[in-house]
């Protein structure tokens, strides 16, 4: 060989003709060959070549709903509902379907801020043991599992704050007033429970029970049950509010009330019911005028009337939810359409109302925060009273409205410390990232709150081995107060995780009507992890009391508004992604069940408005509010009321990995600081303007799975 | 003169695999799509190509809208995958039999190593239910990791649909047989009835009239759609209400 | 300039480099095929020969195969049980891979020989339930020491195979025939 | 004209029969052969480089880097979509299958019916033939999502027993654009042969090397004549039914199929029709451009034969006109729904422009210009005329192809179609097919020579009384 032509370059030349005979050949195994590693240890239960499947729960949304996890060599291949669990019943959600594109999302946190966990754990340590207890805080996500007690224990046991809990979903729920309205009318606090199953009738008062609300899988089957029952004729359903959701979608009669009109018109239609049964007319009823109601909510008497004779002749169930709760006068309207329920003698019967019973290991309810709670929240971090923040299991920089100011004030706050498993706004602002492993890759158990009449606990375990240097943050809090030493130690001592949650589960053995039960707490956790939960066999709803809610003297009231804007505004939470889905795109691909849009945020804006306004479909406006403006593309959507524009909750990240970052807009970012009496956020009540920004530009909108031209007609040449 | 229960019908006809769809208490949640999604390595093509038609569903919810406001009311949401037709019109004029009958399990193939890209199946699809891999789509690191791996992944120039999840159908009859038996009803369903919230879809074997698919399909007011074409469906839809 | 390069190129040396090219064009060609054919490098030299002589069945590494659709490659925990009682592996050159891997708890990196492409979805089970043994697809192991393919695993090789199976039972051909019995 | 004022009495004189009959201005062979020599072999001018550059430039990234990056990118990069899966390239497959009728029709059918004013342009027209079905296979395969394996529509054994469908409308159609591409090269060459071997004694160099092997060794004998003659004969009559069936075929792609505005049984002749009007406006659009680029090419293409094209454009437009008004009526009586919003959809959609330009460039331009026999004769007319024909046929495929997809039984899935790389495509396919039409005007006589002698041999004027009468001798 000469130095012009080594032996390397012939080489290569051969590999050249080798890759073209193998292109010419239809490519030979070698083309195909590739690499397997073997396990070192095959785990326990596994075998080669074959699926294992695990049973753990989803921690997309606070539900606590079972999975069965199918896994084929440590790859965690396809979820499914666990049919042990009573709350889903073998069913799941889409987000339950896309967790998996959480788990092996792309833009995970992948290991410590720190660089390793030695010193993430010297740093939480430390963050323990240089404050003062009372400068310490804890803000958690809304699920009641297994950290939330490891907190609260600590926290107790040392004199730090109690753990905070909040989502937005639990905001856009208006729980703290459904769990007002009952300890007002009931004398118990709680989440009140409808037994849509049972039911003849459904009248809905905002609450968007087939997408998010609450827990949508139960109320789904309730659904179901209502309109298929095996007994019954097919049950009616009639829902009430300003923009038509997929809940309303699926209503024989959807009646688009003024907003914050909801506990007028149910008092309204109570009245008439009552007329029409004749006898004395409840106290409830008297101050209320139906002719004038109708005038204000916008419907025809006829209507109201009509729907009170159904009420009057047939057993109606009245659930109030959403936005017709998130009102200045948001209590009183809860507390109106939970007494509806009266004429029909629900309370603690078949097709009525209940409250959730409480779930194993819980003493008492215990809801999540309310948005007025966050504010003094917030104001803590402000005054400085916190000064170390801990953060898990939720993105209080997007879920927080703006206007109360979350993200300012994290500056105040010296250390703050997020255990995100994904990249979010507030990790970004977090001192310290300290990644939690994703839900898939982590033990627990977790309460279920309501959706089940059983009393339910979900047991979480790893279905695959964390796929980045992660760490639970159960073993960060135990290892850091280990090494804080002193209360902090004494007040965890535990080896980890998982012996704190043995600790706590086998606890259950003890108790009676178990859906299992073992006579040694390693037989249990066996079972627990088996079965994906406990769950007692009996019926823990609590009936309640509702005979003298009829007596009560409801004013009436009138709803304020914030703000100087033309236009109602309804925000409501994305039923596909709601709020911490943007990130999977499977999520993001999915058609909202309304619009179908894809990947973006819309303004809903009725047709023959947007015809005055000039507006089409595709066009930008700016949606300005007092608290702020958003920009997002127009939708012209049939089933809104003309005074009324709607946004979907789920976009508009600034961080939250490639897929969610710079997407839409976020319609939190328009609610003001205004909240009802029981401290829920008036999200329904606020009033916007609307600008135009930008015409539609050919080729640039919205992402629709529909047809614009097959639904609505539009450029098919026809009037319309 | 023939009477109709005497007319013999041929195996295209009565089908074998089929499914019942209520509209009534279809809530378009989306699981069915999340789960077909996740079960069959279907991609995400992204914003700009979803919203022009490019989207990669297998089965996607359809709604209308009828009346005005304030009388305007959402069609029963209709969830349109592909009917697995005894007679396929996207089945004669795929020119490489990329797109071909099962006889064996009565489906319809999509052959994607087979498939040359005429897109031919897709013109002639009446439910418009195939897709067309337009483009490698990019699933970074690590998302391949959820590929099922009974399910071929397809790259671009391929056509694909909704196969009733064969991969299942297969598992369940290689694990029947293993134990000497045949499949059971309901012992499998496909991944969009298995998440179905409400338990909206129905999968069995149509076939068989003990199985819960026949006789929910044999009830009321079934729907089959665009029959019309002889294209026998083996989906039926009720509308309810 | 071109017309002279021809020119040379007739006479009897321009003829010789023309076909000393052609020759080489043709071996590299050659050359290449025969690579695309060939079994890939294994970190191990593993002689199935040896194993099999030991009267260890196939399946016990490869259990997988009586009961699902891969037969799967054996755990390295299952190796090191045999091989950490047998004193040659302490210093084979041969074993070291093996050895270094189980106690650094490290993995080897195996490359599947019999493989078929990615849109093929092959069963194993079935195959063995329906009568097959190991060595009519996989070769005589005991005369192999690194697994090599026996044959061109290609659809004509399986088709073959399945229509003489089905015989004269025409459901069992349309099944076996069917293309949606191995793609999906 | 100066003759028709003061000759009123002698109508048509000897004089006024040669300028404008080719058939009966004959030159000496020696003379006719070099002139036709000389329009080939002349040196390019800058001009032709110029046109030579240019087009290879758009064949490089129209047809060749965007053909390479659709493969490596997949079609996205196309404008086609859910619903419209088809998009340009089959509209360019229809279109150019078309422009390849007009060949066939000119050289075949009126060679059959002894048509004389065929004689010199039978070749061009055969090359336009040749090289529209070039362009049409490229338009059907660049659309293939994987063109890589387009080999499996050819049936050829192999192991796994597969064969292709035979139920497939493509696979008839890409068996008879093959068979349609291998016969009229064939055509186009039988006729060449002469021709070439008259090149071939009159060039030297490589194309007298080129023309020695193309001739085949012809030397002009009467045997060789009559073999010559028998074959010609034979492909003429054989390629007709061939070119019948080839759209016939093609607008089965659209007519077996089950979709509103597609599945008529019209289709098959208005196709064929369809090809002829284009590719009769395309074809007189050649000769003009011969005409007025290339050298003594006035003397061979002259104001007559545009007038009998012309008539033929005129009455084929009718007969396209008949088939469409046939369609519209019978798809519109059917009743069905969704037909019917197709229909509506192609007036009044977002492109009903297209449509009503469509029955403007097909109908009302040739109606209201090729009546006149004046402007029929003037080449600059008509070959406007034949490219409006084109403009309005091409869209007429649009309609047909993607717009029509755009309505199906599935009004959620309904989708307006923009094209991409479609552009670039179609507009590289172009660039090539006026390239190689350019490069085969440098080495392929584009006058048959002896086609031309032959006819001016078989014509002579004579006098009766006072009138001068063409008269043509039977020659076979």
């Amino acid at each position: 060989m000469t130095e012009k032509f080594s032996r390397r370059d012939f080489l290569k030349l051969a590999g050249l003709g080798a890759a073209t005979s193998a292109i010419l050949t239809g490519c030979g195994p070698a083309s195909r060959y590739v690499k397997r590693e073997p396990y070192q240890q095959m785990p326990e239960y596994n075998y080669v070549g074959q699926n294992t499947y695990y049973a753990t729960t989803c921690r997309e949304c606070a539900a606590g709903c079972g999975l069965v996890v199918r896994t084929y060599q440590g790859r965690a291949i396809k979820t499914e509902g666990n049919a042990n669990n009573p709350l889903n019943l073998g069913k799941t959600c889409a987000r339950g379907q896309a967790t998996l594109q959480g788990l092996y999302n792309p833009d995970r946190v992948q290991g410590p801020s720190t660089g390793d966990w030695d010193s993430a754990i010297q740093a939480v340590a430390d963050a323990l043991k240089n404050y003062k207890p009372n400068e310490i805080a804890f803000l958690m996500g809304m699920a009641p599992d297994h950290l939330f007690d490891l907190v609260s224990e600590l926290a107790s046991a040392t004199g730090m704050n109690a753990p905070v809990r909040f989502g937005a979903l639990g905001m856009f729920e208006s729980r703290a007033t459904l769990s007002k309205a009952a300890e007002n009318l009931f004398g118990q606090a709680g989440l009140p429970w409808f037994d849509i199953n049972g039911a003849e009738v459904v009248f809905s008062f905002g609450a968007n029970f087939l997408e998010t609300w609450l827990s949508p899988l139960p109320y789904t089957r309730g659904f179901v049950g209502l309109r298929e029952g095996e007994t019954k004729l097919r049950g009616a359903f009639v829902q009430f509010e300003a923009r038509m959701s997929a809940t309303g979608a699926k209503a024989d009669h959807w009646v688009p009330v003024r907003p914050g009109t909801e506990g007028l018109v149910a008092l309204a239609i109570g009245k008439l019911a009552a007329e029409a049964r004749g006898g004395a007319m409840p106290r409830a009823f008297s101050s209320v005028n139906p002719a004038d109601v109708a005038e204000q909510a916008g419907v025809e008497l006829e209507a109201l009337e009509e729907l009170a004779a159904m009420f009057a002749t047939r057993k109606v169930l009245a659930i109030p939810g959403g936005a017709a709760l998130a009102q200045s006068n948001g209590l009183e309207v809860a507390e109106a359409v939970l007494a509806l329920n009266a004429l029909s003698d629900n309370f603690g019967q078949a097709g009525g109302v209940y409250l959730s019973g409480l779930a194993p290991m819980q003493t008492e309810y215990n809801r999540p925060a309310s948005a007025q709670e966050m504010k003094s929240f917030v104001e803590k971090m402000k005054s400085g009273a916190f000064k170390v923040l801990f953060v898990h299991g939720v993105n209080p920089v997007f879920e927080v409205p703006a206007s109360l100011g979350f993200k300012e004030a994290l500056g105040s706050v010296e250390q703050v410390i997020s255990f995100a498993t994904f990249p979010d706004e507030t990790a970004a602002e977090a001192k310290y990232v300290f990644p939690d492993h994703h839900g898939l890759e982590s033990w627990g158990y977790q309460r279920v709150a309501t959706g089940s009449d059983k009393p339910v606990l979900s047991g979480a375990q790893p279905v695959v081995s964390p796929y980045y240097d992660t760490r639970a943050t159960a073993d960060v809090l135990i290892a850091a107060a280990q090494l804080a030493g002193g209360k902090f130690a004494e007040a965890l001592p535990f080896k980890d995780e998982v012996e704190f949650i043995e600790t706590k589960v086998s606890a259950l053995m003890a108790e009676a009507d178990g859906s299992f039960s073992a006579a040694d707490p390693v037989t249990f956790m066996a079972y627990f992890q088996q079965h994906g939960g406990w769950f007692k066999n009996v019926d823990a709803r609590v009936s309640l009391d509702g005979s003298a809610v009829l007596n009560n003297n409801f004013k009436g009231s009138e709803a304020e508004f914030a703000g100087e804007g033309e236009f109602f505004f309804v925000p409501f939470v994305s039923p596909t992604m709601a709020e911490a889905g943007a990130n999977k795109p499977w999520l993001q691909e999915l058609a909202d069940p309304t619009t179908t849009v894809m990947w973006n945020t819309w303004v809903e804006i009725n047709p023959e408005t947007a015809h005055e306004l000039g507006l089409h479909d595709d066009d930008v406006v700016k949606v300005i509010s007092e608290a702020g403006e958003v920009e997002a593309y127009v939708y012209l959507y049939p089933a809104i009321r003309p005074d009324t524009i709607a946004m979907p909750f789920g976009q508009g990240h600034t961080a939250y990995g490639r897929y969610a970052e710079n997407r839409g807009a976020n319609p939190a970012d328009l609610l003001g600081a205004h909240f009802n009496e029981a401290g829920d956020i008036t999200f329904g009540g606020m009033k916007v303007k609307v600008e135009k920004v930008k015409s539609a530009a050919r080729g640039i909108g919205l992402s629709r799975l529909e047809s614009t031209m097959g639904v609505y007609g539009d450029s098919l040449g026809e009037e319309h | 003169m023939i009477r109709p229960e005497e007319i013999k019908m041929s195996a295209e006809e009565t089908g074998k695999w089929g499914m019942v769809i209520n509209q009534d208490i279809c809530t378009g949640c989306q699981a069915c799509v999340a789960a077909c999604a996740m079960e069959n390595n279907v991609t995400f093509v992204g914003e700009e190509d979803s919203g022009y038609g490019r989207s990669m569903h297998w089965i996607r919810i359809e709604r209308f809208w009828e009346g005005e406001y304030p009388e305007v009311k959402m069609t029963p949401n209709q969830p349109m995958l592909c009917q697995q037709c005894g007679s396929a019109p996207c089945e004669p004029v795929c020119p490489a039999f990329a797109t071909v009958h099962s006889t064996a399990e009565s489906l319809n193939l999509q052959v994607y190593n087979r498939c040359v890209g005429t897109r031919y199946c897709a013109n002639n699809c009446p439910y418009q239910v195939r897709s067309f891999n337009w483009r490698d789509y990019e699933r970074p690191e690590p998302l391949p990791n959820q590929f099922n791996p009974d399910v071929t992944v397809r790259r671009r120039g391929v056509m694909e649909k909704c196969t009733f999840c064969i991969q299942r159908i297969h598992k369940a009859q290689d694990k029947a047989k293993s134990e000497g038996r045949e499949v059971a009803d309901g012992e499998f369903t496909t991944a969009c009835a298995q998440a179905c919230p409400a338990n909206a879809i129905v999968f069995g074997r149509v076939d068989n009239p003990q199985s819960l698919v026949s006789q929910l399909a044999h009830k009321g007011h079934g729907v089959k759609h665009l029959e019309e074409l002889g294209t026998l469906p083996n989906v039926t839809y009720f509308k309810g209400g | 300039m071109i017309k002279s390069f021809f020119n040379w190129l007739k006479q009897p040396l321009g003829l010789i480099a023309v076909g000393i090219v052609f020759l080489a064009l043709f071996s590299a060609a050659a050359y290449g095929l025969y690579t695309t054919q060939q079994a890939p490098d294994q970190p191990i030299q593993f002689p199935h020969k040896t194993h099999v002589a030991f009267g260890i069945q196939c399946l016990y590494c490869h259990p997988g195969a009586s009961k699902g659709p891969a037969a799967g490659i054996p755990s390295q925990a299952k190796c090191w049980a045999c091989h950490n009682q047998i004193v040659k592996t302490r210093d084979s050159a041969l074993l070291a891979p093996l050895k270094d891997a189980v106690l650094n708890g490290e993995s080897l990196e195996w490359v599947p020989v019999a493989i078929v492409p990615d849109f093929v979805q092959f069963n194993h089970r079935a195959h063995v339930a329906a009568g097959k043994n190991c060595e009519e697809c996989h070769g005589d192991m005991t005369q192999q020491l690194v697994a090599q393919n026996p044959q061109v695993m290609n659809m004509g090789w399986c088709l073959n195979c399945h229509i003489e199976n089905a015989g004269e039972d025409q459901a069992k051909l349309i099944k076996l025939t069917d293309c949606g019995t191995c793609h999906y | 004209m100066a003759d028709h004022k003061h000759d009123a009495g002698h109508a048509h004189s000897e004089e006024h029969f040669r300028e404008k009959h080719l058939m009966l201005d004959p030159l000496p062979r020696g003379v006719m052969n070099d002139m036709v020599m000389e329009s080939m072999t002349g040196k390019p001018t800058w001009k032709f480089w110029t046109v030579v550059i240019v087009l290879s430039a758009i064949v490089a990234y129209g047809l060749v880097y965007t053909w390479a990056k659709m493969i490596a990118e997949g079609l996205g990069i196309a404008g086609v979509n859910r619903p419209s899966y088809w998009g340009i390239f089959l509209v360019n497959t229809v279109f150019w299958i078309g422009i390849s009728h007009a060949g066939t029709f000119i050289s075949a059918i009126l060679r059959v019916f002894k048509a004389e004013f065929r004689r010199p342009f039978t070749r061009a027209a055969e090359l336009m033939t040749t090289f529209g079905l070039v362009q049409a296979g490229f338009s059907v395969f660049m659309h293939m999502g994987r063109v890589w394996l387009s080999y499996w529509l050819f049936p050829y054994p192999n192991q796994r027993m597969l064969w292709p469908n035979l139920h497939s409308p493509l696979t008839w159609d890409l068996l008879a654009i093959t068979t349609y591409l291998l016969s009229s090269t064939m055509y186009l060459f039988l006729p060449l042969i002469p021709d070439v071997a008259m090149a071939r004694d009159r060039s030297t160099g490589w194309r007298k090397s080129l023309y020695k092997v193309l001739a085949l060794g012809f030397r002009g004998t009467e045997g060789e004549w009559a073999h010559l003659r028998n074959a010609m004969n034979i492909f003429a009559f054989a390629i007709i039914p061939v070119m019948f069936s080839v759209h016939t075929i093609v607008s089965w792609d659209f007519a077996a199929a089950t979709r509103p505005g597609w599945n008529s049984t019209i289709f098959g002749p208005y196709f064929i029709v369809g090809a002829l009007h284009s590719g009769m406006g395309a074809a007189v659009v050649v000769l003009a451009v011969i005409r007025s680029n290339m050298k003594h090419m006035d003397y061979f293409i002259r104001g007559e034969h545009f007038d009998a094209i012309g008539k033929l454009m005129l009455i084929i437009s009718m007969a396209w006109a008949y088939f469409f008004f046939n369609d519209y009526m019978v798809q519109w009586y059917g009743g069905d729904k969704w037909t019917h919003q197709l229909l509506h959809f192609h007036e009044a959609g977002p492109l009903g422009w297209m449509w009503f330009g469509m029955l403007f460039c097909n109908i009302v331009v040739p109606w209201a210009i090729l009546w006149n026999a004046k402007w029929r004769a003037t080449p600059w007319l008509v070959s406007t005329v034949g490219l409006i024909i084109n403009v309005g046929m091409w869209f007429e495929r649009y309609i047909i192809v993607p717009i029509s997809l755009t309505i199906n039984r599935m009004p959620f899935t309904w989708r307006m179609y923009n094209p991409g790389a479609e552009i670039p495509l179609g507009i590289g396919t172009l660039a090539l097919f006026i390239l190689l039409y350019v490069l085969a005007s440098k080495v392929i006589p584009l006058i048959p020579v002896w086609e031309v002698q032959e006819g001016q041999m078989a014509h002579e004027l004579k006098k009766f009384g006072r009138e001068t009468v063409v008269s043509v001798s039977e020659l076979e």
